[in-house]
C-alpha cells in the first residue's frame, strides 16, 4: 500500500543471512528516479545487447541476478522433510520403545517422530524423565477424513527448556478409537486434551476429567471435524430434550442470523437526495 | 535503621498519598468528545468510500474480504459515446456491520489511486437499527457525510 | 417574631419541642442531606483530579447538577426486592444503616453553646453523656449491614454481611478506647465540654494524643467501610458485597448511610482532636482575624467546623484514590494485634500523663 | 439456597458454600466462570469453566485463504493484537519458507515491544484495580493511549491492528513515526516509576501480592505455564532469548526472573519487562535499517502439498504458538493456536487452593487472562 520506494543504494544490509554481496544495481530495484538516472547507459547496453545472441544473455544475467537477490526478493522454496532417523534422541527412542516409534523427520527445524498411538504415554514419560522434556507445549487433535492409518492425528508438542529444542510427536487414531492420555504425565495436558475430545471427539483413555471444555455439554458433533457444517447446527435438542426434538433445536444461521440479507426498501430520506446532487457535480 | 522507620512513620504509604497529590494538579488528559474531536491520522481505518468512477468491476476486493460482506453485481454495456463495452455496477453494497475495518479490500485494490478507500477518517458509525444503518449501498459509500456527526444534543 | 412563638407556645413547648424540631430539620435538609449529595460529587471530581481525568461535568455547570440527577434517578428507579428475600428484614436494613448516622449528629456541637440563656444553641442538644452515645449509635449500624447481607439470600452478599459484621465489631474496640483516652485528657464526656477543655488546654488534643487520633481515624476508615477497608462491598471480590441485590431508593439509603458515616467519623474527630468550632489557635490573640469579627460569632463557628470536616473528608477521598485494599486476615491481624494493643498503651500512657501532672 | 419446603438447609447449615463467581463478575476479566467450594472464605476447590467467548476462531482459520486469516488472530488476544499477528505470519513463513527484510523485521520487533508494553499496562491497570488500587488505571490508561496513537499512525487501527502480513509488512512507517515512538519512550521509565510509586512499596500492596498464589517452578512447568508467569517461578524461559526471532537476537536485554514464584515477584517481572522492552525499542530505533519492507511472494499463496510448520512467539502473556498443516490449498488445512492464556488459566486451581477469596481475585489478575484467547 504505502510501500514508498526506498534508495536502490540502500537495499541490501549487512544484517541479513548470507548471500547477498552484490551491490543492487540489478533492474528489480523499481525505483524511478533510479530508472531515470540510469537510462542512457541502459539505451547503450541495449544496442549492444541487440547484436549479440539476446535471448541467451538476458537469461545469464537473469539466473545471476537471481542469485544474487537477497533471500527475500527471491521466490519462497517450502522446507522439506528430511529423515531424521539417526538422530540421536530418536535413535535413544527407538531404543527403548522400539517398534513404537514409527518414523522421524526433520521439517523447518523441528524434529517430527510419529509414535505408535498405544505407546505414547510412555514415550512421553520416557521424554519426560529422560530426556528432560518437561514443558508440556501443545497438543491438538487434525481431521484427514478417509484416511488409511486412522482419521485423526493428535499432535502433541513437547519443549526441552535446557536444550532449547522442540519436539513434535504424531499419533493416529481412527474413529472410536482412544489415546492413551498423557495428563498424567505433563498435568497441563489435561486441558489440551478435553479440548481435542471437544473438537475432534478423541478420546482419551484414562484421563481425569473427559468432558467437552469449550462448548457446552450439550452440544451435537465435534466442530472442528472436516465434515462439520459451517452452518446451520442445531445447538439445542441434545441438553433440552423436553423442549426440542431430535436435531430440531435453535438452528444457526436462520433467522435474524448474520445471513446477507436482501438490501433494504431505499428509505426517503431528506438528506439523501441533496448529497446525491452534489455529488453528481463533483 | 529505614526500615524501622518506614514501618513506624508509614513512609510507603505516604509516597503513594504524594504521587497521587501531585497528579490532583497535573494537567488533565480528557477529551470532551462531542466538542473536542481527535484528528485521526491519515491512515486510520474508518468509514469506507467508494469511487466509482475509478472503480474497475473487478471484485477483488469482495474476493478478499474475509468476511464475505462487500456484494457487488455488474453487467456488460455498450456505451453510446465511445461504443465500446463497459462494465456498469448494478450494486456495490457493504454490510457494515460485521465490517471489522481490517483494510484487506483496500490493500486489493488495483487502481491507482484506490477506487475504494478507508482511511475518510469517519468513524461515528453507530446507528439505532442495523438492517437499516449500516447496510450501506453505493449512493451512502460515495457521500458518508449526508449524516450529521454527533452532538451531545441529539437524541432520537 | 421568635418571642411571639415563644409566648404563644409557652417556654416548655418552645425550648422542649419546637427548637429541638426546627434545628434537626435545619441540620438533616440544609445540612447533612445537601452535603451528602455534593459530597459524592466532591468525591467523583476529586477522584478524576487524582486520576487525571475531568470528573462529572455534564449536568449543569461543571458538573453540578450531577448530585440531583444522581438522587432523581435513584428515586425513580424499580426497586427489586429478591424472591428469596427475606421481606422484612430486606425492607428494615437500609434504615437500620441510615437512622443511626442521623441520630448522631444530634449530639455534634457545630458551634459553641447561645452566649446568653435563651439564645440559640449550635448543636440539638448536649448530652453529658456524649461519646457514650456516639459509641452506642454507632454500633447499631453494622445491624443494619449484617441484616441486609444475610436478607438477600444471596451468597455474595452473604459474605459481604460476614465480613462487615467482623470488621466493625473489631474495629469498634480500639475506636472506643481512642475516645476514652481523649474523654480522659478532657475530663468530660459532653462533646461541647470536650470542645471547651481544648480551648482552656490552649491545645488541639491531637498534639498530646497523636496516637489516639491516629487509631481513632484508622478505625473510622474501617468503620465507615472506606478504602483501604472497604472489604464489606469490596467491587472486586463480593461484586457489592452486603449490598448486592439492593437497588433504586434502598441502595441509596445504604449509600446515605455510608457518606453519612464518613462526616459523622470526621466531625466526631474534629470535635475530639481538632477543636471543634474553634479556629486554629483561639488562645492567640494575634491569629484573632481569623475569627472575621465583621459575621456572625455563630456562623464563623460553623464555618470553621466545616472546613476541618471537610478537611477529613478529602483524605477520605484521596485514602480511596491511593491505596489498594487490605485482606480480611489482613485486617483483622491489624485489628487486634496493632490497633487495639496500641490503644490500650495509649490509654495507659494518657492515664500515667494525667496522674503525673 | 434455600429451597422452600426441602428441608432446612439454608446458608448457615452448610459447612462448604459452593459459590458461584462469574461469568459475569468484575473481577474474572472477560467471562471465565469459576465453580467455587468455600469454606467460609478459604476456597477448598476451584474449577474453572471456560468457553462463553468460543467463536470458532480455528475453524474460521481453515476456511479463508493464508493473508485472510490474520485479521481473525487480532481478536484472540485483543489487548495484544500484534503479537498474535507476528505468531501468526511465523508460522506462515516458515511453511512457506519466505525470508523477512530486515527493515521489516525491526517494524515487527518495534510493534511487538510497543504491544508488550500496552498489554502489561492494561495487565497493570486491571490487577491493582482487583486489588483495590483504582488509579493505577488510569494512568496506565494514559500511556497506553499513546501507544494507541502510535499503532493508529501506523496501520490505522487501535486495537485491532492487523499490521503483519507473511512476508514483511504492509505499510512502512510514517514520516515523524520514530520521532514520536522516541519521545514516547524516553518518557516512559519515569511513568514506571510513578506506578511503581504507587505500588511496589506500598504495604498494603505488598502484604495483599507476598506469599499469594506460589506457583512452584516444576509444577509451572508440568502444567505449561509459559511468561511473566512461569519465569516469575525462577525458570529462564523467554523465546525471545531461547530462538530469536524477528530482531531480538539484534538487540540487547535482560530476562528478568522470579525467586519466589508468587504474585509480587511476576509484579516486579512484568514491571522490569516493561523496562526492558523499552530499551529494546530504543535500540530498535537506533539500529533500523532502510530497505525493503515486504518479501517477494506470489499473489495466490498456494500451501505446499504436504507440510506443516509450527512457530511459537514470546507474546505478552506467554508463549504463543500456531500451528499450522498445509494441504496445497490457498488456505490452511488446519490451524491450531497454542494459547498461553488457556494454559496459564489451568494452573489456577493449583495456585488458589486454601487461598482466600480475596486473594483469588489477585491470582486472576496476576494470571493475566485474555478469555478472548482462551475461548477462540
Amino acid at each position: 500500500m504505502n510501500d514508498e520506494p526506498k534508495k536502490p543504494g540502500q537495499d541490501e544490509l549487512p544484517a541479513d543471512e548470507g548471500g547477498a554481496e552484490t551491490t543492487p544495481e540489478s533492474p528489480e530495484a523499481d525505483a524511478p528516479e533510479a530508472a531515470e538516472a540510469d537510462d542512457q547507459a541502459k539505451a547503450e547496453a541495449k544496442a549492444k545487447a541487440e547484436a549479440v545472441a539476446k535471448a541467451k544473455a538476458a537469461a545469464e544475467a537473469k539466473a545471476a541476478a537471481e542469485a544474487a537477490k537477497p533471500p527475500w526478493e527471491k521466490l519462497p522454496v517450502a522446507p522439506e522433510d528430511e529423515d531424521a532417523t539417526d538422530d540421536p534422541l530418536v535413535a535413544a527412542l527407538r531404543e527403548q520403545h522400539g517398534e513404537a516409534i514409527e518414523s522421524a523427520f526433520l521439517c523447518a527445524g523441528d524434529l517430527r517422530v510419529q509414535v505408535a498411538r498405544s505407546a505414547i504415554a510412555d514415550v512421553c514419560r520416557s521424554l519426560k524423565i529422560d530426556h528432560d522434556f518437561t514443558m508440556a507445549e501443545d497438543l491438538c487433535g487434525v481431521h484427514y477424513p478417509g484416511r488409511e492409518v486412522g482419521e485423526f492425528e493428535v499432535v502433541y508438542h513437547l519443549y526441552n527448556i535446557p536444550e532449547n529444542r522442540r519436539l513434535r510427536l504424531k499419533v493416529a487414531a481412527g474413529e472410536g478409537e482412544s489415546v492413551p492420555t498423557v495428563a498424567l504425565v505433563h498435568r497441563g495436558f489435561n486441558w489440551l486434551e478435553r479440548e481435542a475430545y471437544d473438537m475432534y471427539g478423541i478420546r482419551f483413555e484414562g484421563h481425569p476429567d473427559m468432558t467437552r471444555i469449550l462448548l457446552w455439554e450439550g452440544f451435537n458433533g465435534y466442530p472442528l471435524r472436516k465434515d462439520f457444517p459451517v452452518e446451520g447446527i442445531d445447538t439445542g435438542s441434545a441438553i433440552y430434550p423436553e423442549y426440542y426434538d431430535e436435531s430440531a433445536g435453535p438452528v444457526t444461521g436462520t433467522g435474524t442470523g448474520w445471513r446477507p440479507q436482501p438490501p433494504p426498501e431505499p428509505e426517503p430520506e431528506p438528506g439523501a437526495a441533496a448529497g446525491e446532487a452534489e455529488e453528481g457535480e463533483g | 535503621m529505614k526500615r524501622f522507620l518506614d514501618k513506624i512513620m508509614l513512609l510507603d504509604l505516604f509516597a503513594g498519598l504524594g504521587i497521587t497529590a501531585k497528579h490532583l494538579f497535573k494537567k488533565k488528559v480528557t477529551v470532551q468528545y462531542p466538542e473536542e474531536r481527535r484528528e485521526p491520522t491519515h491512515r486510520f481505518r474508518g468509514m469506507f468510500r467508494l469511487d466509482e468512477e475509478r472503480c474497475i468491476k473487478c471484485t477483488l476486493c469482495a474476493r478478499d474480504c474475509p468476511i464475505d460482506i462487500i456484494y457487488i453485481d455488474w453487467h456488460q454495456e455498450v456505451n453510446p459515446v465511445t461504443e465500446k463495452k463497459e462494465k456498469v455496477l448494478d450494486r456495490f453494497d457493504i454490510d457494515v456491520q460485521r465490517c471489522m475495518f481490517c483494510g484487506l479490500c483496500e490493500e486489493a485494490c488495483p487502481t491507482e489511486p484506490k477506487s475504494i478507500w478507508l482511511t475518510s477518517k469517519t468513524y461515528e458509525l453507530a446507528t439505532y437499527e442495523r438492517w437499516q444503518n449500516l447496510y450501506v449501498d453505493i449512493d451512502e459509500l460515495q457521500d458518508w457525510k449526508v449524516r450529521p456527526e454527533y452532538t451531545d444534543k441529539e437524541v432520537v | 417574631m421568635m418571642e411571639s412563638v415563644l409566648e404563644l407556645l409557652g417556654p416548655e413547648l418552645y425550648y422542649g419541642a419546637l427548637t429541638p424540631a426546627l434545628k434537626i430539620a435545619v441540620l438533616l435538609f440544609v445540612g447533612i442531606l445537601p452535603v451528602i449529595t455534593y459530597l459524592v460529587l466532591a468525591e467523583r471530581k476529586i477522584l478524576g483530579y487524582i486520576q487525571v481525568r475531568l470528573g462529572p461535568n455534564r449536568v449543569g455547570p461543571w458538573g453540578l447538577l450531577q448530585p440531583i440527577a444522581d438522587v432523581m434517578k435513584l428515586l425513580v428507579k424499580e426497586d427489586v426486592i429478591p424472591n428469596r428475600a427475606i421481606r422484612w428484614a430486606f425492607i428494615l436494613a437500609p434504615c437500620l444503616v441510615v437512622g443511626p448516622a442521623f441520630v448522631i449528629f444530634a449530639v455534634i456541637p457545630v458551634g459553641p453553646p447561645a452566649a446568653e440563656p435563651g439564645g440559640l444553641d449550635l448543636f440539638i442538644t448536649d448530652v453529658n453523656v456524649g461519646l457514650l452515645f456516639i459509641v452506642a449509635m454507632a454500633t447499631i449500624a453494622v445491624y443494619g449491614l449484617i441484616i441486609g447481607g444475610w436478607s438477600s439470600n444471596s451468597k455474595f452478599s452473604l459474605l459481604g454481611g460476614l465480613r462487615s459484621a467482623a470488621q466493625m465489631i473489631s474495629y469498634e474496640v480500639p475506636q472506643g478506647f481512642a475516645l476514652v483516652a481523649a474523654l480522659l485528657l478532657a475530663g468530660s464526656m459532653s462533646m461541647v465540654g470536650i470542645v471547651e477543655a481544648q480551648k482552656a488546654a490552649g491545645v488541639w488534643f491531637v498534639f498530646p494524643q497523636f496516637l489516639g487520633f491516629f487509631i481513632y481515624f484508622v478505625a473510622g476508615v474501617a468503620e465507615s467501610n472506606r478504602n483501604p477497608f472497604d472489604l464489606p462491598e469490596a467491587e472486586s471480590e463480593l461484586v457489592a458485597g452486603y449490598h448486592t441485590e439492593y437497588s433504586g431508593m434502598r441502595f441509596a439509603l445504604f449509600f446515605l448511610g455510608e457518606y453519612a458515616n464518613m462526616i459523622v467519623i470526621s466531625a466526631v474527630a474534629v470535635t475530639l482532636y481538632f477543636g471543634g468550632w474553634y479556629r486554629p489557635f483561639p488562645n492567640v490573640e494575634a491569629l484573632s482575624f481569623l475569627d472575621f469579627p465583621f459575621l456572625p460569632a455563630g456562623l464563623v463557628a460553623v464555618f470553621w467546623f466545616a472546613v476541618k470536616v471537610f478537611a477529613f473528608l478529602f483524605v477520605y477521598i484521596w485514602f480511596r484514590g491511593t491505596f489498594p485494599r487490605y485482606r480480611f486476615d489482613q485486617l483483622m491481624d491489624l485489628g487486634w494485634k496493632w490497633m487495639i494493643p496500641l490503644a490500650l498503651l495509649n490509654i495507659f500512657l494518657t492515664a500515667l500523663f494525667k496522674l503525673v501532672l | 439456597m434455600t429451597e422452600p419446603g426441602s428441608g432446612a438447609q439454608t446458608l448457615f447449615d452448610l459447612k462448604e458454600m459452593e459459590l458461584n463467581f462469574g461469568p459475569q463478575h468484575p473481577s474474572t476479566h472477560g467471562v471465565l466462570r469459576l465453580k467455587l467450594k468455600v469454606d467460609g472464605e478459604r476456597i477448598v476447590d476451584c474449577y474453572p469453566i471456560i468457553g462463553y467467548l468460543h467463536r470458532g476462531t480455528e475453524k474460521l482459520f481453515e476456511l479463508h485463504p493464508y493473508f485472510q486469516n490474520v485479521p481473525h488472530t487480532d481478536r484472540m488476544d485483543y489487548v495484544a493484537a500484534a503479537t498474535n499477528n507476528l505468531a501468526y505470519v511465523a508460522a506462515v513463513e516458515r511453511l512457506f519458507g519466505l525470508t523477512v527484510p530486515p527493515r521489516a523485521r525491526y517494524i515487527r520487533t518495534l510493534l511487538c515491544e510497543l504491544q508488550r508494553i500496552s498489554s502489561h499496562l492494561l495487565w497493570l491497570a486491571t490487577h491493582a484495580i482487583d486489588i483495590g488500587a483504582m488509579t493505577p488505571f488510569f494512568y496506565t490508561f494514559r500511556e497506553r493511549e499513546i501507544i494507541l496513537d502510535l499503532f493508529e499512525e501506523y496501520c490505522g487501527a487501535r486495537l485491532t491492528l492487523n499490521c503483519m502480513r507473511p512476508g514483511g509488512q504492509p505499510f512502512d512507517l510514517t514520516v515523524g513515526w520514530e520521532e514520536r515512538c522516541r519521545e514516547f519512550i524516553d518518557d516512559f521509565p519515569s511513568k514506571i516509576d510513578e506506578y511503581e510509586g504507587l505500588l511496589t512499596e506500598n504495604r498494603i500492596w505488598k502484604k495483599r501480592t507476598v506469599g499469594v498464589g506460589v506457583l512452584d517452578p516444576d509444577v509451572a512447568v508440568d502444567y505449561g505455564v509459559t511468561g511473566p508467569l512461569l519465569r516469575g517461578s525462577g525458570v529462564n524461559w523467554d523465546l525471545r532469548k531461547a530462538t530469536p526471532y524477528e530482531a531480538y537476537g539484534e538487540v540487547e536485554f535482560d530476562v528478568p526472573l522470579g525467586k519466589n514464584g508468587d504474585t509480587y515477584d511476576r509484579y516486579i517481572i512484568r514491571m522490569e519487562e516493561m523496562r526492558q522492552s523499552s530499551r529494546i525499542i530504543t535500540q530498535c530505533l537506533d539500529k533500523l535499517p532502510e530497505g525493503k519492507i515486504m518479501a517477494h511472494r506470489p499473489r495466490v499463496m498456494k500451501g505446499p502439498k504436504v507440510g506443516e510448520a509450527y512457530a511459537a512467539i514470546e507474546a505478552p502473556k506467554g508463549v504463543l504458538g500456531f500451528y499450522i498443516v498445509s494441504d496445497g490449498k490457498p488456505g490452511p488445512y488446519r490451524c491450531r493456536v497454542r494459547p498461553p492464556s488457556f494454559m496459564n488459566l489451568q494452573v489456577l486451581p493449583e495456585m488458589t487452593r486454601n487461598h482466600l477469596l480475596s486473594d483469588l481475585v489477585a491470582i486472576i489478575g496476576t494470571t493475566d487472562i485474555v478469555l478472548g484467547e482462551i475461548d477462540r
